[in-house]
C-alpha cells in the first residue's frame, strides 16, 4: 500500500518539479531520494505487515510476502536503474522531470498489477503501466525509430487491451457471483464452463502479450530497439517482470484449481517463446535488438513458473525477477554508453574498459544461467518446478536445449569483448560513445551489481527464505 | 415480436452495419461518422438494458468527446480517401478477413455447446444501471480505483505534453 | 571458532579459489607467476596431508556440511574418500607440474592467466569433493568457465571457434545433467517435498523403477560422455586440444576428462544400476568402437596435439568400457588408470609443448631426428610414450590390465576387439616417436636444443611417478579400494 | 642351499643396476668402464645362476614371494619368483650366453661413440633383466612383464642406429608384431583369471581340472598366439628377419638365443595346459612345421649373411614348436639350449665376418675368408655342422629327439621335418661355402682390411663352439646310452604331469636308428651338394624365375600382409579421418550449429516490421489457442 | 432476450474490429477499430451484468452493478488512451507526413 500511494504521490511531485527545477540534474536526485523513501517504507510494510495508510480498498488489493518482496525487487531494480542510467535519462530530451514522473507512474502500475485482487485493478494497473510506456517509447521525438516504436507499441497495446477486456467480460459472465474478484470464480473442479474457458484464453493471450510471449511477442523487438535505450532497459526488466507477477497471480488464484486444463496452452506458449526468442537472437548483429530477443527468451523461461505453478515456481520467479533485472539493467547501462551498438562495437572492450567488460561478462553469465550467478539459481528453481509438476516433460528438455542456444549468443558478446581486436573505427574512436563518461562511481555500482548477482547465486536463500506460503 | 425485440434487432443491425462500414469506408471521415453511429446504436442497447448511466456516458464521452477528437485530428492532418494507398497485398486482406471471421466462428461454435447461453438478460427493467445506484457504488466501494485512475489521467496529460511540446 | 569447520576438503577448494582471486590483482608477471606457483605448491601440501590423514576412508570422514538452500534441501557438503583423495591429489600434483613446465612461457595479462588457472583448480577440486549433487553441478560448471576463457584468450589461431564449440557442447551436456539431477532429486526422500535432498547418500538410496532409471541414466550419461569424451561425442576434443594453450590442454586432458569418469563411478553406477545393466552392451559397444575408431584416426594425424587427443579418446574409451563392464577388477583398474593417464598425458603434452616452443611447429611431417639434438628429452619422451601404451612396469599397465581383465569377464569379444587398440596404440605411438625423434635432422630440427633444467625436472618427476606407481601400485589400491569395491557389489 | 635362494633376486637386479649405471652415466663413463660394468653384472648373475642351478638340481620348486604387486578385492598378483629346473636352465642360458655376447660386444661395438656405447650396454642389460624376469616370474603376469619388456628392448636395440629409417621401421615392425602376440597372451591371462581367479603357475596347474576343455583350448590357443609373436612363427614371423637391422650381437642374443625362445619357454612352462588341449597341440605342430619349411625355403635364396641366419632361426624355432606340439617338451627345451649355443655362435661368427668386412653383409661380396680369419672359420664350421644335425654335434641330438617324437606322433610331420633338415644343411653350407671358400669377391679396400677379430670376439666364439659341439651330450638318446638323457631326468619334475597324461609312443630301437640314418644321410647329401655348388661361387647376375623368384621374394608374404592388412587398415583410417570424423560426426555437430544459424536467419523474417502482419500472426495464434482449449 | 444474442452481437462487433485492425493501413482507422473492440467488450459486460442481475436481484439488489462501474472505468481509460494515442499519431504524422502503418518498417527482423 505504501508503495502504491507513495509512487503516485512522488510521480506528482516530480511532475510539478518540472516547473521548479532549473538544472537538468536535479530531477534525478529527487527521483533517487523519493525512491529510497519508497523502498524503505515498502520494506517496513514487508517486515511489519502494517502500511502507513489505512485505506479500505474493499479487498481489491491483497498484500502478502510474495507481492511485497516482488515490489521491493522492482523498486530496488529501479533504484539501481536510476543510479546507473539516471544521467542518461537526462539526455533523452528536455522534459527530464516528466520522464521521471512517468517512471514513477509506471511503478505505481507495477505495484497495482502485483497486488490486484480484482480484474478491475488488474486492468487499471496494466493500463497505468502501459500508457506512460507508450509515451516514454516515443519520447525521442525527432527519431523516426522512436516514433515508429511508440506507434507500434501503442496500436498493439491497445489491441491487447481490447482482448483483455473481452476476456474480463467473459470471465464475468461465467462467474455466477457477478463479481470481479480473482479468487471468487466458482466453477468447481470439473471441465471449465465455456464462458470461463473463453475468458481465460483471452486473458492468457492478453497477459502473454504483456510479457511478450510468442506468438504475441512481435512488438517487443521493434519497441525495444526503437525506444530510447535507457527506457528499453526499464521496460525489459521491471515492467516485464510486473507482467509476470500479474500473470501468475491471476492464473494461480483464479485457475489454479484447474491447472491441468490449461497447462497445455501455457506449455505451447512457453515452448514457442523459448524457441523464437532464442533462435532469433542468434542472428542479431545489434546488441540492443539481441537483448530484446533474449528478453523474450528469458520470458519463455519465466513462463515455466506459470506452467508449473508450485512453491518452487514462486521462489524461482522471485529469484528470476531479481537476477534477470539486475543483469539486464547492468548490461543496458553499459550498452547505453557504447559507441557502437553492434556486437563488433564490443570488440576489444576488455582492453579499453576492463571493469565494464568483466561486469558485463558476469551479467551475461547470469543471463546464460552459469552457476554461481543468480541466473543459475533461478533457472534451476524453475526447472525443479517444471520437473516436479510432472506433466509435459518434453518442455523441460525443450527449455534446456533453448538455454544451450542462448549460451551461443550471450557468449558471442563475451568473445567480442575479450578475444577480438577492436575494429578500425572503434579503435580510433574508443568503445565509449562521445559525451558518455565512465565515472568511478559508475564502475563501483557495476561491480556492486555484479557482486549482488553472485551473492544471490551463492545464497539465494536471502530472497527465497523470506517467502511465506 | 415485442417493441423491445424490434428495437433490439434494429439496433443490432445498425451497430453491425455501421461497424462494417467503419472498416469498409475509404475515407477516414466517413469511418469516424460510422463509428459514431455504432456508438449511438450501442447506447441504444444500453438504454434497452436499462443501463441509463452508461448510455449517457457513452454518448458524452465516446460519441461526443473521443470521436470529435478523432475527427479533429483527421481534419488537422487533412487526410482524405486517397491518402491511404490500396492494400497491395490482396491475400493479406483475405487472410485478415478470414481469420477475424474464424475468431467469431470459433467462439460462437464453442458457445453453441453450452446451456449457459440460454440464460436470459433482464431488459428494460432493474435498477442496477441507474445513476444513483452506480454513483453510490462508485463513491463507496470503488473509491480506490476511482482515485487511482487519476494517475492514468495524469500520465496521459504528461504524455500529451511531452509528446506534443516542441523541443527547445 | 572456525577451527571446527575448516577441514581439508574446505581448504582444497577454498585455498585455490582465494589464491586465484588474489592473483588477479598482481599486476607484475613474474610475481603472479611465482605467487600462483607457491599457491599450487601449498595446495599440493594440503593434498599430501589429506593422503596422510586417511584413517577414515569412507565418505563420512572429513565432511563439512552447511545447509545451503534450505527450501530445497541442498547442502554445501564435501567429503573425501579414497577415490576423492586420489583425484584431488592428481589435481594437486598436476598443477605444479603444469606451471613449472610452462614457467618459461610468457603470457600477456599473466595475472589473469594464472588466476584463471587457479580458479579452474578450485573447480576441479570441488567436483571431486562434493557429496551434494547440486554442489557437484556447481563445480562441474565452474571448472568449465575458467577453461573457456583460458582457451579462448591464450589459444591458437582458431581458438575462438574451437573453444566456443567446446563450451556449447559441454554446456549442453551439463544442462542434461542438471535436469537429471532434478529428476533424481524429486524421487529422493519420502513423499513430502521437504524430504527431498541432493545429498549423495539420498541419491544412492533413491528408489527408482527401471524405466525411470533408463531415462535418468541417459541424462547423466550424456553429460559425462561429452566431458570424457566417449565416441561419438568426442569431436570437440581434438580441436580444443589443438587450439588451447598447452598448459590448459594439460589441465583439460590430464584432469578434466577425469571429471566424467569420476562422475560415472560416483554418480551413475550407484544410482542407476538397473539402467547400466540394461544398456551395458550399447555403452561398452560405443566405448569399444570409440577406442578402435580413435586409434585408427590417431594413426593418420600429423599434428602432435591431435594425435595425443585421439590417443586420449581411445584411452578414455577403455575406461568407460571398463566402468560399464561393472566388474570390481575393472573399476579398480579405472581408478588407478585415471591417475596414471593424468600423469602420462601431461608428460606427453609437456614434451609436445617443448618441441613446439623451440621449433614453432607441431607437424610430425616437419620434424625428425630430435634424438640427436636432445637425447634427454628423447629418453624421457620414450618412457612417457611407452607408459602411454601401457608397457608393464609403467603406471598405465596395471590399470589397463585390470580394465581389460574386467572387460574380459564381461564378454570375451569386447575384450578382444578392444585389445586391438593396444596394437594400434603401439602403431601410432611408435610412428610418432620414429618420425619426430629418430631419423636425420632437417633444417628445422637442426636448431633444436636440449631442454633446460626445470623442464628436465618436471619430466623427471613424471617419469619417476610413472615407474613408482607402475612397480608399486599397491598403495593406490589401499587408498581407493574401500570406495570402489562396494560400488561393484551393487551389480552382483 | 637356502641362502642362495635368498639372494636370487640379485640375478635380475644386477643387470638392472647395470642398466641404471650405464644409462645415467652414459656421458661420463669411459667405454672400458661401461663395458666392464655391463659384462660384469651379467657375469655376476651368471655365477649366481650357476649356484641356483646346482641348488635346484635335486631340489623342488622354490617360490619366493617379494611383495604384493596388485592386491585388491578382486585381483591378487604377487611379485613372485619361481625357481625350478626349467627356469634355472633358462637362467643359465640367458646369463651364460648373455655374458659371452656382452664380452663380444665390448669389442664389436667399440667404434661407436662413448655415449652410444654405454647406451648399448644399458639396453643390453635391460634386456637381460627383462628376460630374467620373464623366466623367473612366478605367475603369468610377472612373466608378461618380462614378456613385454624384452619386446621393448628388442625394439630399442633393433632401432639402435636410429638415424636410419629402415632400421627404425624394422624396430617398429618387431614391436607391433610382438604386441599382436602379446594381446593373445593377455587374453589368455584374463581367461585364466576369470576362470580360476589367479594367474599363479602353481595355482593354475593345480587347478587345471576346474577348466572345461573349451576353456583350455581357448587359453592354450591364445597363449600360442602370444608365442607366435615372440617366437616368430607363422603368421607373425616376418619381423625377425627385418630385426637383423640391429647390431649383430643383439641378433645373436635376442633374436637367436634368448628372446625368441620365450614362446617355447612359456609353452613348456604351461605344458600341462597344452597337453590337455590336443587340438591346440595339433595346430602348434602344423604351424611349427610349416614355419620350419617356409623359413628354410626362403633361406635358400637369401644373400645377406644375417638374413640367412635369421630365417634359419625361424626355421629352427619351428622345429621347437613341432616338438612342443607333439609333446616332446624336453626335446623342445633341449633344442632351445643347443640352438642357443650354435645359433649364437653362428651369429657372432657372422658378426666377426661383417666386422672384418667393414660392415659388408652380402655374401656375394665375400668368399675365401678362411685364410684371413681362421678361428672364426673353424668355429663357424662347427656351428654349421651342429645346425645341420651332424652327429655328434649338439644339434643332432636335440633335433633328432624332436624328429623321433614327431615320427611317433605322425609320420608326415617327420617327413616334413626331414625335408626341412635337408634344406637346413643345404643353406647353411651354402652360406659357409660362399663366405669362407672360393675367391674373395669384395672390393680392394675390404680385402686390405681383412683380419682376424680380436680376442674379445674370438674367445666367446671358441667357448660357444665348444658348447655347440658338446652341448648335446647331456641329452644322449636312450638308444645310444641308457640314462644318457640327463636333461630329461633333470626336467622330469616339470613335465611330470604332462607325461602322465600324454599317450606314450614308444619307438623301437630299430626304427629310431633308421630315422636317424635317414635324416643324417639326407642332410649329409644336401650338405655336400651345397658345398659342391657354392664353394666355387662366382658373382653373377641371375634373374630368378618361377618358384625361384617367389622364394627369393620370401613368398611375397610381406607384400601380402601389406595388401591384406596394412593397406586396408590405412584406408580405413583415412576413411574414418576424412569422411566419418570430419563429415559425419563433426558434420552432424556443426550441422546442428548451422541449422540453428539458418533457422535464426529464416525465423527473423517473421519479424517483418509491419504491424498488420504482427497482429495477423497474433490472431492466428489466438485462433490456435482457442481451438486447442475449446475443442480438443 | 437470451444472453446469447448479446454475446453474438458483441463478438461480432469485436471481430469486425479485429478484421479492421488486420486489413486497414491507416493508423487512425486501426485505432478506431480498436475502439470498436472496446465497445464490444463494454456491451458484453453490460449484458452480463443484466444477466446476473436477473438471478441475483432478490438476494443482493446491487449485485451486478460492478460490471457497469467497470464499463465506466473502461471508458475513462479509453479516453486517456485516445489522447495519448492520437498524440503519438500526430507526432508520427509530423515527422513522416503519413499515417500508413506499413510505412513504418524501419524496425524489423
Amino acid at each position: 500500500m505504501n508503495a502504491i500511494l507513495l509512487t503516485a504521490v512522488w510521480g506528482i511531485i516530480m511532475m510539478f518539479g518540472g516547473v521548479f527545477f532549473k538544472s537538468k540534474q536535479t530531477p534525478k536526485y529527487w527521483a533517487i531520494a523519493g525512491l529510497v523513501i519508497i523502498i524503505i517504507s515498502n520494506y517496513l510494510e514487508l517486515k511489519t505487515g502494517l502500511p502507513f495508510f489505512d485505506i479500505d480498498t474493499k479487498f481489491m488489493l491483497a498484500f502478502n510476502s510474495f507481492n511485497l518482496i516482488f515490489i521491493t525487487i522492482a523498486l530496488a531494480s529501479t533504484l539501481l536503474y536510476f543510479l546507473l542510467s539516471g544521467s542518461d535519462i537526462e539526455k533523452v530530451g528536455d522534459n527530464v522531470s516528466e520522464y521521471f514522473a512517468l517512471i514513477f507512474f509506471v511503478l505505481c502500475g507495477v505495484c497495482l498489477s502485483a497486488t490486484y485482487n480484482t480484474l478491475l485493478i488488474l486492468f487499471l494497473g496494466i493500463e497505468i503501466m502501459s500508457i506512460p510506456l507508450y509515451i516514454l517509447t516515443g519520447s525521442d521525438k525527432r527519431n523516426l525509430k522512436s516514433n515508429e516504436a511508440a506507434l507500434k507499441y501503442f496500436l498493439m497495446g491497445a489491441f491487447s487491451t481490447g482482448i483483455m477486456l473481452m476476456g474480463i467480460a467473459f470471465l464475468y459472465g461465467g462467474n455466477s457471483d457477478g463479481s470481479f474478484f480473482i479468487n471468487s470464480f466458482n466453477f468447481g473442479e470439473g471441465k471449465l464452463p465455456v464462458f470461463i474457458a473463453i475468458g481465460m484464453v483471452f486473458m492468457l493471450i492478453a497477459l502473454s502479450f504483456k510479457v511478450s510471449a510468442a506468438p504475441f511477442h512481435f512488438w517487443t523487438p521493434d519497441v525495444y530497439e526503437g525506444a530510447p535505450t535507457v527506457f528499453t532497459s526499464f521496460m525489459a526488466t521491471v515492467v516485464k517482470i510486473a507482467g509476470f507477477i500479474a500473470f501468475i497471480r491471476l492464473f494461480e488464484n483464479s485457475f489454479g484449481k484447474v491447472h491441468a486444463q490449461w497447462q497445455l496452452l501455457v506449455s505451447i506458449i512457453t515452448a514457442a517463446t523459448l524457441f523464437i526468442g532464442n533462435l532469433t537472437a542468434v542472428f542479431q548483429q545489434s546488441v540492443k535488438r539481441m537483448l530484446a530477443y533474449s528478453s523474450i527468451a528469458q520470458a519463455g523461461f519465466m513462463l515455466l513458473a506459470v506452467f508449473a505453478l508450485n512453491t518452487n515456481a514462486m521462489q524461482g520467479l522471485i529469484l528470476y525477477s531479481a537476477g534477470y533485472s539486475l543483469a539486464t539493467i547492468g548490461l543496458f547501462a553499459i550498452l547505453i554508453r557504447m559507441y557502437d551498438y553492434t556486437i563488433d562495437g564490443f570488440n576489444g572492450l576488455a582492453k579499453n574498459q576492463p571493469v565494464l567488460a568483466v561486469t558485463a561478462t558476469i551479467f551475461l553469465l547470469s543471463l546464460t544461467g552459469i552457476p554461481l550467478t543468480a541466473g543459475f539459481q533461478s533457472k534451476f528453481l524453475l526447472l525443479i518446478a517444471a520437473v516436479r509438476d510432472g506433466h509435459q516433460n518434453w518442455l523441460v528438455f525443450w527449455a534446456i536445449l533453448c538455454a544451450a542456444v542462448s549460451a551461443y549468443y550471450y557468449f558471442k558478446i563475451i568473445q567480442a569483448m575479450f578475444f577480438k581486436e577492436a575494429g578500425q573505427e572503434v579503435q580510433e574512436h574508443g568503445s565509449i560513445a562521445e559525451g558518455s563518461t565512465i565515472t568511478t562511481g559508475f564502475k563501483v555500482l557495476l561491480i556492486l551489481t555484479a557482486i549482488l548477482i553472485i551473492l544471490l547465486g551463492i545464497f539465494p536463500s536471502i530472497l527465497t527464505d523470506s517467502l511465506r506460503f | 415480436m415485442s417493441a423491445i425485440e424490434i428495437m433490439f434487432w434494429f439496433l443490432s443491425v445498425l451497430a453491425l452495419g455501421a461497424g462494417v462500414m467503419v472498416v469498409a469506408s475509404k475515407s477516414p471521415v466517413y469511418s469516424i461518422l460510422f463509428l459514431i453511429l455504432t456508438f449511438f446504436a450501442i447506447s441504444g442497447h444500453y438504454i434497452l438494458l436499462n443501463a441509463q448511466f452508461l448510455a449517457v456516458v457513452n454518448v458524452i464521452v465516446y460519441a461526443g468527446a473521443i470521436m470529435v477528437l478523432f475527427l479533429f485530428v483527421v481534419m488537422l492532418m487533412n487526410l482524405n480517401a486517397e491518402s491511404e494507398p490500396h492494400q497491395k497485398n490482396k491475400w493479406l486482406l483475405y487472410i485478415g478477413g478470414i481469420s477475424g471471421g474464424s475468431l467469431l466462428l470459433v467462439i460462437v461454435a464453442a458457445l453453441k455447446k453450452t446451456v449457459a447461453t440460454t440464460q436470459l438478460v433482464q431488459m428494460n427493467n432493474g435498477e442496477v444501471g441507474l445513476i444513483k445506484n452506480l454513483g453510490i457504488k462508485l463513491f463507496t466501494d470503488y473509491v480506490f480505483p476511482f482515485e487511482i485512475s487519476s494517475v492514468l489521467f495524469l500520465s496521459a496529460m504528461i504524455g500529451a505534453v511531452v509528446i506534443s511540446k516542441k523541443e527547445g | 571458532m572456525f577451527g571446527n569447520y575448516i577441514t581439508i576438503p574446505h581448504l582444497l577448494v577454498l585455498f585455490p579459489l582465494l589464491a586465484g582471486v588474489l592473483t588477479f590483482f598482481i599486476k607484475k608477471e613474474s610475481s603472479a607467476k611465482s605467487f600462483s606457483l607457491l599457491a599450487v605448491m601449498i595446495t599440493l601440501l594440503i593434498s599430501i596431508a589429506s593422503l596422510y590423514f586417511h584413517n577414515n576412508k569412507e565418505l563420512s570422514g572429513l565432511t563439512f556440511n552447511y545447509m545451503w538452500l534450505k527450501s530445497i534441501g541442498a547442502k554445501f557438503s564435501m567429503a573425501l574418500d579414497g577415490m576423492g583423495r586420489l583425484l584431488t591429489f592428481l589435481t594437486a600434483v598436476s598443477f605444479p607440474i603444469i606451471l613449472i613446465a610452462g614457467y618459461r612461457s610468457s603470457f600477456k595479462n599473466a595475472n589473469v592467466f594464472y588466476g584463471l588457472i587457479l580458479l579452474a583448480q578450485a573447480g576441479l577440486m570441488g567436483v571431486f569433493l562434493s557429496t551434494d549433487a547440486l554442489l557437484f553441478y556447481f563445480f562441474w560448471e565452474l571448472a568449465l568457465i575458467p577453461i573457456y576463457f583460458l582457451c579462448s584468450y591464450w589459444g591458437g589461431e582458431k581458438r575462438i571457434a574451437a573453444t566456443f564449440k567446446f563450451f556449447i557442447y559441454t554446456f549442453t551436456g551439463s544442462l542434461f545433467l542438471l535436469v537429471g539431477i532434478i529428476y533424481v532429486y524429486l524421487h529422493t526422500g519420502a513423499t513430502r517435498f521437504s524430504d527431498h535432498s541432493f545429498s549423495l547418500n539420498a541419491f544412492r538410496t533413491v528408489i527408482l523403477n527401471s524405466s525411470q532409471q533408463n531415462f535418468m541414466f541417459w541424462l547423466f550419461f550424456i553429460a559425462f560422455a561429452i566431458k570424457m569424451p566417449i565416441f561419438p561425442f568426442h569431436t570437440w576434443q581434438p580441436d580444443t586440444y589443438e587450439q588451447s594453450p598447452t598448459s590448459v590442454t594439460m589441465i583439460l586432458s590430464g584432469v578434466m576428462v577425469k571429471m566424467g569418469v569420476f562422475g560415472l563411478i560416483r554418480w551413475v553406477l550407484p544410482i542407476f544400476p538397473m539402467a547400466v545393466v540394461k544398456f551395458d552392451n550399447v555403452l561398452i559397444g560405443l566405448s569399444v568402437i570409440g577406442m578402435i575408431y580413435a586409434s585408427l584416426i590417431a594413426i593418420k594425424q600429423d599434428d602432435l596435439k591431435r594425435l595425443a587427443a585421439y590417443s586420449s579418446i581411445a584411452h578414455i574409451g577403455l575406461m568407460s568400457a571398463a566402468i560399464f563392464s561393472m566388474q570390481t577388477v575393472a573399476l579398480e583398474g579405472v581408478v588407478i588408470q585415471m591417475f596414471a593417464h593424468g600423469i602420462n598425458i601431461i608428460g606427453l603434452w609437456i614434451v609436445i609443448d617443448l618441441i613446439e616452443r623451440q621449433l614453432g611447429t607441431r607437424k610430425i611431417s616437419q620434424l625428425g631426428g630430435i634424438a640427436h639434438k636432445a637425447p634427454v628429452l628423447t629418453i624421457l619422451l620414450v618412457v612417457i610414450a611407452f607408459a602411454n601404451i601401457a608397457l608393464p612396469l609403467t603406471n598405465a599397465f596395471v590399470g589397463e590390465f585390470m580394465m581389460f581383465g574386467g572387460l574380459f569377464k564381461f564378454n570375451i569379444w569386447y575384450a578382444a576387439v578392444a585389445g586391438l587398440s593396444i596394437i594400434l596404440a603401439a602403431v601410432y605411438t611408435l610412428n610418432m616417436v620414429q618420425k619426430v625423434f629418430y631419423g636425420n635432422t632437417n633444417a628445422l630440427t637442426e636448431s633444436m636444443k636440449e631442454i633446460s633444467w626445470n623442464e628436465k625436472l618436471v619430466l623427471m618427476v613424471i617419469v619417476v611417478m610413472i615407474f613408482l606407481t607402475g612397480v608399486f601400485p599397491q598403495p593406490i589400491f589401499e587408498l581407493t579400494k574401500i570406495s570402489v569395491a562396494p560400488i561393484s557389489t551393487i551389480f552382483k | 642351499m637356502n641362502n642362495i635362494l635368498q639372494i636370487v633376486w640379485l640375478i635380475p637386479i644386477l643387470p638392472l643396476i647395470g642398466f641404471i649405471i650405464n644409462g645415467l652415466g652414459r656421458n661420463n663413463l669411459s667405454k672400458t668402464l661401461s663395458g666392464l660394468i655391463g659384462s660384469g653384472v651379467i657375469l655376476a648373475s651368471f655365477i649366481i645362476s650357476v649356484y641356483v642351478f646346482l641348488s635346484v638340481k635335486e631340489g623342488n620348486t622354490h617360490l619366493i614371494h617379494y611383495f604384493e604387486f596388485i592386491n585388491t578385492v578382486s585381483l591378487n598378483v604377487h611379485f613372485d619368483f619361481q625357481i625350478d629346473q626349467l627356469s634355472s636352465l633358462f637362467l643359465l642360458i640367458i646369463t651364460g650366453v648373455g655374458f659371452l655376447i656382452h664380452v663380444y660386444s665390448t669389442s664389436y661395438m667399440h667404434e661407436e661413440p662413448t655415449k652410444d656405447f654405454a647406451k648399448y650396454f644399458a639396453y643390453l642389460n635391460l634386456f637381460v633383466f627383462s628376460m630374467l624376469l620373464l623366466v623367473m616370474g612366478g605367475n603369468y603376469i610377472i612373466m608378461f612383464i618380462g614378456w613385454e619388456g624384452v619386446g621393448l628392448c628388442s625394439y630399442l636395440l633393433i632401432g639402435f642406429w636410429f638415424k636410419n629409417n629402415e632400421y627404425t621401421n624394422a624396430a617398429k615392425k618387431a614391436f607391433i608384431m610382438n604386441r599382436i602376440g602379446d594381446l593373445g597372451f593377455l587374453l589368455a591371462v584374463f581367461w585364466l583369471l576369470s576362470k580360476l581367479g589367479s594367474a599363479d603357475f602353481h595355482q593354475v596347474f593345480d587347478n587345471v581340472a576346474k577348466l572345461t576343455s573349451f576353456d583350455i583350448g581357448g587359453i592354450t590357443l591364445l597363449l600360442f598366439v602370444g608365442a607366435t609373436g615372440k617366437s616368430a612363427q607363422i603368421p607373425l614371423y616376418t619381423w625377425l628377419p627385418d630385426a637383423m637391422a640391429g647390431p649383430t650381437p643383439v641378433s645373436a642374443l635376442i633374436h637367436a638365443a634368448t628372446m625368441v625362445t620365450a614362446g617355447i619357454y612359456m609353452i613348456a612352462r604351461s605344458n600341462i595346459l597344452f597337453t590337455m588341449a590336443p587340438l591346440t597341440q595339433a595346430i602348434i605342430s602344423i604351424i611349427g612345421i610349416s614355419t620350419a619349411l617356409l623359413a628354410a625355403t626362403i633361406a635358400l635364396k637369401q644373400n645377406d649373411i644375417k638374413k640367412v641366419l635369421a630365417y634359419s632361426t625361424v626355421s629352427q624355432l619351428g622345429y621347437m614348436f613341432v616338438g612342443l606340439g607333439v609333446g616332446a617338451y624336453t626335446g623342445a627345451v633341449f633344442h632351445v639350449m643347443t640352438h642357443a649355443f650354435f645359433k649364437a655362435l653362428l651369429f657372432l661368427g657372422a658378426g666377426s665376418v661383417i666386422h672384418a668386412m667393414g660392415g659388408e653383409q652380402d655374401m656375394r661380396n665375400m668368399g675365401g675368408l678362411k685364410k684371413y680369419m681362421s678361428i672364426t672359420h673353424i668355429t663357424f664350421l662347427l656351428g654349421c655342422l651342429a645346425i645341420a644335425g651332424m652327429p655328434p654335434f649338439s644339434g643332432f641330438f636335440s633335433k633328432d629327439e624332436i624328429l623321433a617324437a614327431a615320427f611317433a606322433h605322425q609320420p608326415i610331420l617327420w617327413i616334413a621335418g626331414v625335408v626341412g633338415a635337408l634344406l637346413t644343411a643345404f643353406y647353411m653350407f651354402r652360406l659357409y661355402a660362399m663366405t669362407f671358400h672360393g675367391q674373395f669377391r669384395g672390393t680392394h679396400d675390404q680385402q686390405h682390411h681383412l683380419h682376424e677379430s680380436p680376442a674379445a670376439i674370438t674367445i666367446p666364439l671358441v667357448i660357444l663352439a665348444i658348447l655347440a659341439v658338446v652341448g648335446g651330450w647331456i641329452g644322449i638318446p636312450e638308444v645310444f646310452m641308457h640314462g644318457g638323457h640327463r636333461l630329461e631326468a633333470f626336467l622330469e619334475p616339470i613335465f611330470e604331469k604332462s607325461n602322465h597324461i600324454a599317450v606314450k609312443h614308444e619307438l623301437s630301437h630299430a626304427t629310431e636308428y633308421t630315422l636317424m640314418a635317414v635324416s643324417v644321410g639326407g642332410a649329409l647329401i644336401a650338405l655336400l651338394f651345397a658345398w659342391n655348388k657354392f664353394s666355387k661361387y662366382q658373382k653373377a647376375e641371375i634373374n630368378e624365375t618361377g618358384i625361384g623368384k617367389v622364394i627369393a621374394n620370401k613368398w611375397y608374404v610381406d607384400e601380402l600382409y601389406d595388401k591384406v592388412i596394412v593397406q586396408p587398415l590405412q584406408s580405413l583410417a583415412t576413411f574414418f579421418n576424412q569422411v566419418i570424423e570430419k563429415n559425419i560426426i563433426d558434420g552432424l555437430v556443426n550441422g546442428v550449429g548451422k541449422a540453428v544459424h539458418y533457422g535464426s536467419r529464416q525465423i527473423r523474417l517473421l519479424q517483418s516490421g509491419l504491424v498488420g502482419t504482427y497482429i495477423l500472426l497474433m490472431v492466428i495464434g489466438m485462433l490456435i489457442l482457442f481451438i486447442i482449449q475449446l475443442f480438443l | 432476450m437470451p444472453v446469447y444474442y448479446y454475446i453474438f452481437l458483441a463478438v461480432a462487433l469485436f471481430s469486425i474490429g479485429v478484421i479492421g485492425v488486420l486489413i486497414r493501413r491507416n493508423a487512425i482507422i486501426i485505432f478506431m477499430c480498436v475502439e470498436l473492440m472496446l465497445n464490444a467488450a463494454n456491451l458484453l459486460l453490460v449484458a452480463f451484468s443484466k444477466m446476473h442481475h436477473q438471478v441475483l436481484m432478490k438476494t443482493n439488489p446491487t449485485a451486478a452493478s460492478d460490471a457497469q462501474v467497470f464499463v465506466f472505468f473502461i471508458m475513462v481509460v479509453a479516453a486517456a488512451e485516445v489522447s495519448v494515442g492520437l498524440a503519438i499519431i500526430v507526432m508520427m504524422y509530423r515527422n513522416t507526413h503519413s499515417v500508413d502503418v506499413n510505412f513504418l518498417n524501419r524496425l524489423k527482423n
